[in-house]
């Protein structure tokens, strides 16, 4: 074993000097392969800490929430609903929502409104995210005037500015009080935005959809296991999207990578020449040329993998930023959990190495089958 | 020792632009001695000298070497006899650019596996022979055209092959080193190495140390002189 | 030249092949470090995300923040059939976080 | 279909390798046709050249092959969120038809790959390449499996339809379903404890025999392969069982994930090892006679059969830890 070991490491010498003498042209490969290795890695880590991040904040999520739609559009819900909902069998407790969209001309920004089941602060008084502290300025015992529904002006005391750490739900909200709430949108008293409900047995919660939807055939109820799945799929469509249009990148550099491979240049094939006249054998030439491969893939993959995770938790996302703002005026600025898995690194291997491996078979090939006599012929 | 049995070589085989370089040939090699091998270029010189030392197979023909037949080998099997039998010396010496004379030297044996300690003593210790020891660590470029010869000769030992092969090794050198490679191919024959040189430089041919010349022309044996 | 300047530094001494084993051991040291360095700070955020599943709670929350910028983005699972362009699956989208968003499964199909 | 990272990269991954299997295979016929060794000619130098490009390639897809084996099972269990009744891989395999064929077929695809691998290791060291024909009609076999692997992987995943109700594993492999997993869950444990103690012991022992005496090849090779099929039987039946200490859980696929500290990875490590060695020692047997190979293929079936001896011993004891650490009790 110690002569295959010596036979591995003489050949690794070899290759490592041919490929530090042709500087330019490797570094350049090492660069654009680093890079891909790179892009394709943030966009794994991030979409998939947001959502195992997801996953896990939205058990806290309520059961069921049932919207009332009308002529296809979501409608306000009235009280007898609940009671109704109440009276099914199998649900342990349901509760009408209030929650809405108000729209601020000054930083022209939605915020979205929440009346929390117990509002401690009383009537008056709100309860706001760090978004919206951040960019309206806001801090506790500041005023901000609101306009209600008929356009009168209505001012609400912050009292609290909710946690950093909760910001990935709770950048945009506004907890206010249920008085203040109807107040603000004209919102009749014996009307909900929607109701959420809780269910005994956690294996009936799809029964006890049917029931519900049966009972009140205009609703739409949607179950907190359907919201999980919704977000895994957001997240998987949208990595395997971005995925889908780097792969004209992976593309790019496969071409790159085959083109640089089977592109000897006439130094390198005399090289090659020499070698397999002075007692190289073919597949000593391809071991040599799996080395390069191997020394090329996995000092650009181990890099480009260390830049994505350093870049994804430790750096303000700098690449996906602009993507998630959108329009908006209001960034949520969270800090990412990191959750990453060994079958993530195996994902991208697959995705960028593979096909580099293969791109590069056929030509490592060709070159390793130089004719030995041809530096004698020459 | 090399026994060749009605050699021809044809390249481009079954094209318009077939060329037949070796045409016949039967010859017998003797172990021990400096044989030369000489003709005006593209007389199938260089190409018998290909054909002998493994590098390349035969069209038709069989090639003996100690009592093996070695024409039918696959390629796998006939580099492992030519990296143990033979040690190559080329036209221009082709060392290999950017690497140090030392590694220049050692390259062949890489695929053998051999420990690195022992195969770079072994390497020093010809370099000091050859008395190119202080350039060992030079790259090949830099090296002058006498170095250069030196360290393709030590590289085409490092194995230690019964038979050195070489092809117009003076073809680039001025008279005194190629007066000296000369001394240097009697030292191999005292040494009980076995040297085949295709050459037309009459410093070569005529030299005391060689036993037998072959005149060849046009891929046939002219004259097989003694 | 710097070939010569640097070959008596003791990198240059060093074979090509140790070299290459050492950088690649200290990059899958690094990774390695990376993959701790997760867990570690997983374990220091698990109070904040605990924080954060007692607000969803108490508020009854169905969605993240993510995208601030149009009302139907902002809650993709509360989503409403009439947002601008969103009724067919493959749709162009006014609003850039809309062209990222797939939309709720079922919808529109219902 | 799912847009999600890793089918795109098992997808695209496994049609390069189908792409380059089709071009060894192309030149594996013309192998087959015109190989002549005693002939000098220009065809035969380019055709003994294919040869190292044909090794190659394999020994890439013998890689491959192991490798997206994993990802394909990992991948699945991901997936199983988005399918209602999914709860692990055993149940987004069974999303549509061509799931489970899918599975079979690459570990098939994997064992042949290992032994054309050992095969042509063998036919390499002989001078005169006594198995060129046998080890290239083994590659037409190879290369139209691979095809269709690759195909129905195609086929699986672009016929995902996500939140269909599919059983999961809780139902799939329970005693009480039909179809092919179930009848595995429904082999009774006992027996099949007795079956895998006998394979292993005779695997082992005809291991030993090869390894020492260079007899009993053809029955090492049966039984290294049954000792294969038994064991993905019994850690169906009663082996997974034990891992998750619940007598009605039998999924194969649970045990790979890191509840269960990745034990599953040494199992199949150590049956798909023990399957490729075994399986190639005894699978050598009938060319011991071919003169060039002669002394070559007893000492590579001795080593191959102490490999397998090492990696039976090795499933035994995992099998018997997971047995008795458990707090299960039948």
């Amino acid at each position: 074993m110690g002569n295959w070991f010596e036979r591995q490491r003489n050949i690794i010498d070899f290759t490592l000097s041919s490929l530090v003498r042709r500087k330019g042209k490797n570094l350049a490969l090492l660069l654009v392969y680093t890079l891909l290795v790179f892009l394709l890695a943030s966009v794994m880590f991030f979409t998939h800490a947001l959502r195992k991040e997801a996953s896990l904040v939205l058990q806290g999520a309520p059961e069921m929430v049932v919207q009332r739609m009308a002529a296809g559009r979501h409608e306000l819900v009235p009280r007898r609903y609940l009671g109704m909902i109440k009276g099914i069998k199998g649900v342990s407790g349901a509760r009408g929502r209030l929650w809405g969209y108000y729209f601020d001309p000054v930083m022209s920004a939605n915020y979205t409104m929440v009346v929390p089941e117990d509002h401690p602060l009383g009537a008056g008084s709100i309860s706001i995210g760090q978004g919206i502290s951040r960019s309206r300025l806001a801090r506790v015992g500041d005023f901000i005037p609101f306009r209600r529904y008929d356009g009168t002006p209505m001012v609400l005391t912050v009292r609290e500015v909710l946690t950093t750490g909760s910001e990935l739900v709770s950048s945009d909200l506004i907890l206010v009080s249920e008085g203040d709430f109807r107040k603000l949108f004209g919102m009749a008293p014996d009307l909900y935005t929607d109701i959420v409900l809780s269910v005994r047995n956690a294996k009936e919660v799809a029964t006890a959809a049917q029931k519900v939807q049966k009972l009140l055939p205009d609703t739409r109820p949607i179950m907190k296991s359907e919201i999980l799945r919704t977000y895994d799929t957001i997240f998987d469509w949208r990595s395997g999207i971005i995925v889908v249009i780097l792969s004209s990148a992976v593309l790019a550099f496969i071409i790159f990578a085959w083109d640089k491979a089977s592109g000897l240049s006439a130094e390198e094939r005399k090289e090659i020449g020499i070698l397999k006249a002075i007692g190289w054998e073919t597949s000593d030439v391809l071991l040599m040329k799996f080395w390069e491969g191997a020394a090329v893939s996995l000092s650009s993959f181990l890099a480009g993998v260390l830049f994505a995770y350093i870049h994804v938790f430790f750096t303000p996302v700098m690449l996906f930023e602009p993507v998630l703002k959108g329009w908006s005026t209001l960034y949520p600025s969270f800090k990412l959990v990191p959750f990453i898995s060994p079958y993530q690194v195996a994902m991208l291997f697959f995705l960028t190495v593979v096909p580099y491996t293969v791109a590069t078979i056929v030509p490592s090939w060709r070159a390793a089958t130089i004719d030995p006599d041809s530096v004698m012929r020459s | 020792m090399i026994e060749l049995r009605d050699i021809r070589k044809v390249f481009n085989e079954g094209k318009p632009h077939a060329l037949t370089a070796v045409d016949g040939v039967s010859l017998i090699l003797d172990a021990r001695a400096v044989t030369v091998l000489q003709g005006p270029s593209g007389s199938g010189k260089t190409t018998l000298l290909s054909l002998v030392g493994c590098m390349a197979r035969p069209t038709e023909g069989r090639i003996m070497l100690e009592d093996r037949e070695i024409t039918s080998l696959p390629e796998r099997f006939l580099t492992d006899v030519r990296r143990r039998t033979f040690g190559f010396i080329f036209q221009q010496f082709n060392l290999v650019k950017g690497i140090s004379a030392l590694e220049n030297v050692m390259l062949p044996a890489y695929p053998l596996g051999e420990r690195h300690a022992s195969l770079k003593k072994r390497a020093r210790g010809l370099l000091d022979l050859f008395g190119i020891l202080p350039r060992e660590s030079s790259r090949a470029e830099w090296l002058s055209g006498g170095e250069a010869q030196r360290t393709a000769i030590c590289r085409a030992l490092i194995n230690d092959p019964k038979i050195i092969i070489a092809d117009e090794p003076t073809a680039h050198l001025d008279t005194k080193l190629s007066r000296e490679f000369m001394d240097i191919v009697g030292r191999l024959k005292a040494e009980q190495k076995t040297v085949i040189i295709a050459s037309h430089d009459p410093l070569v041919y005529g030299s005391s140390v060689v036993d037998r010349v072959i005149t060849m022309r046009d891929g046939k044996i002219e004259a097989a002189g003694r | 030249m710097f070939y010569p300047c640097i070959a008596n530094n003791a990198l240059y001494k060093m074979r090509k092949s140790t070299l290459f084993f050492m950088s690649i051991a200290v990059q899958s040291v690094l990774l390695l470090g990376a993959f701790t360095h997760a867990a570690y700070q997983r374990g220091r955020d698990a109070s904040i995300l605990g924080e954060t599943v007692a607000l969803v709670k108490r508020l009854d929350l169905t969605d993240l923040c993510l995208f601030t910028e149009a009302r139907y983005t902002r809650h993709p699972t509360q989503a409403d059939l009439h947002s601008p362009f969103q009724d067919h699956p493959m749709s162009l989208e006014h609003f850039p976080s809309g062209s990222l968003l797939a939309p709720r499964k079922g919808i529109g199909y219902r | 279909m799912i847009l999600h990272p890793a089918i795109i990269a098992l997808l695209v991954a496994s049609i390069l390798i189908a792409a380059l299997v089709l071009y060894a295979f192309w030149y594996g016929v013309k192998i087959l046709r015109s190989w002549d060794l005693r002939s000098g000619s220009s065809l035969q130098l380019e055709l003994e050249r294919r040869t190292y490009l044909i090794s190659t390639v394999l020994a890439y897809v013998f890689g491959f092959q192991i490798a997206s084996l994993f990802l394909l099972i990992y991948t699945a269990d991901s997936l199983s969120t988005l399918f209602t009744g999914a709860m692990c891989a055993a149940g987004t395999f069974n999303v549509n038809a061509y799931g489970y064929p899918l599975l079979v077929l690459k570990l098939i695809n994997f064992l042949l790959a290992g032994l054309w691998l050992i095969v042509n290791y063998a036919d390499n060291q002989a001078y005169d390449y006594p198995l060129i024909r046998k080890k290239y009609a083994l590659l037409l076999l190879l290369g139209p499996f691979i095809v269709l692997e690759t195909f129905l992987q195609a086929r699986y995943f672009l016929g995902m339809r996500p939140d269909v109700i599919t059983s999961c594993c809780g139902s799939l492999f329970s005693v009480n379903s039909s179809g092919v997993a179930a009848d595995l869950a429904s082999l009774p444990a006992v027996p099949l404890q007795y079956a895998f103690t006998a394979i292993m012991a005779a695997a082992i022992a005809l291991g030993v025999a090869v390894a020492v005496t260079g007899r009993g090849g053809y029955a090492l090779f049966v039984a290294a392969g049954m000792a294969f099929i038994i064991g993905i039987a019994s850690l169906i039946s009663f082996i997974s069982p034990a891992v998750y200490e619940l007598p009605t859980h039998h999924c194969p696929f649970c045990v790979l994930q890191k509840e269960y500290g990745y034990i599953g990875y040494l199992f199949y490590a150590a049956l798909l090892g023990g399957a490729v060695t075994g399986m190639g020692a005894g699978g050598l047997n009938p060319f011991r006679s071919v003169p060039s190979l002669v002394v070559i293929i007893p000492s590579l079936q001795r080593k191959l059969a102490f490999i397998s001896i090492l990696f039976h011993i090795f499933t035994s004891l995992l099998t018997l830890a997971a047995v008795f650490r458990s707090n299960l009790r039948w």
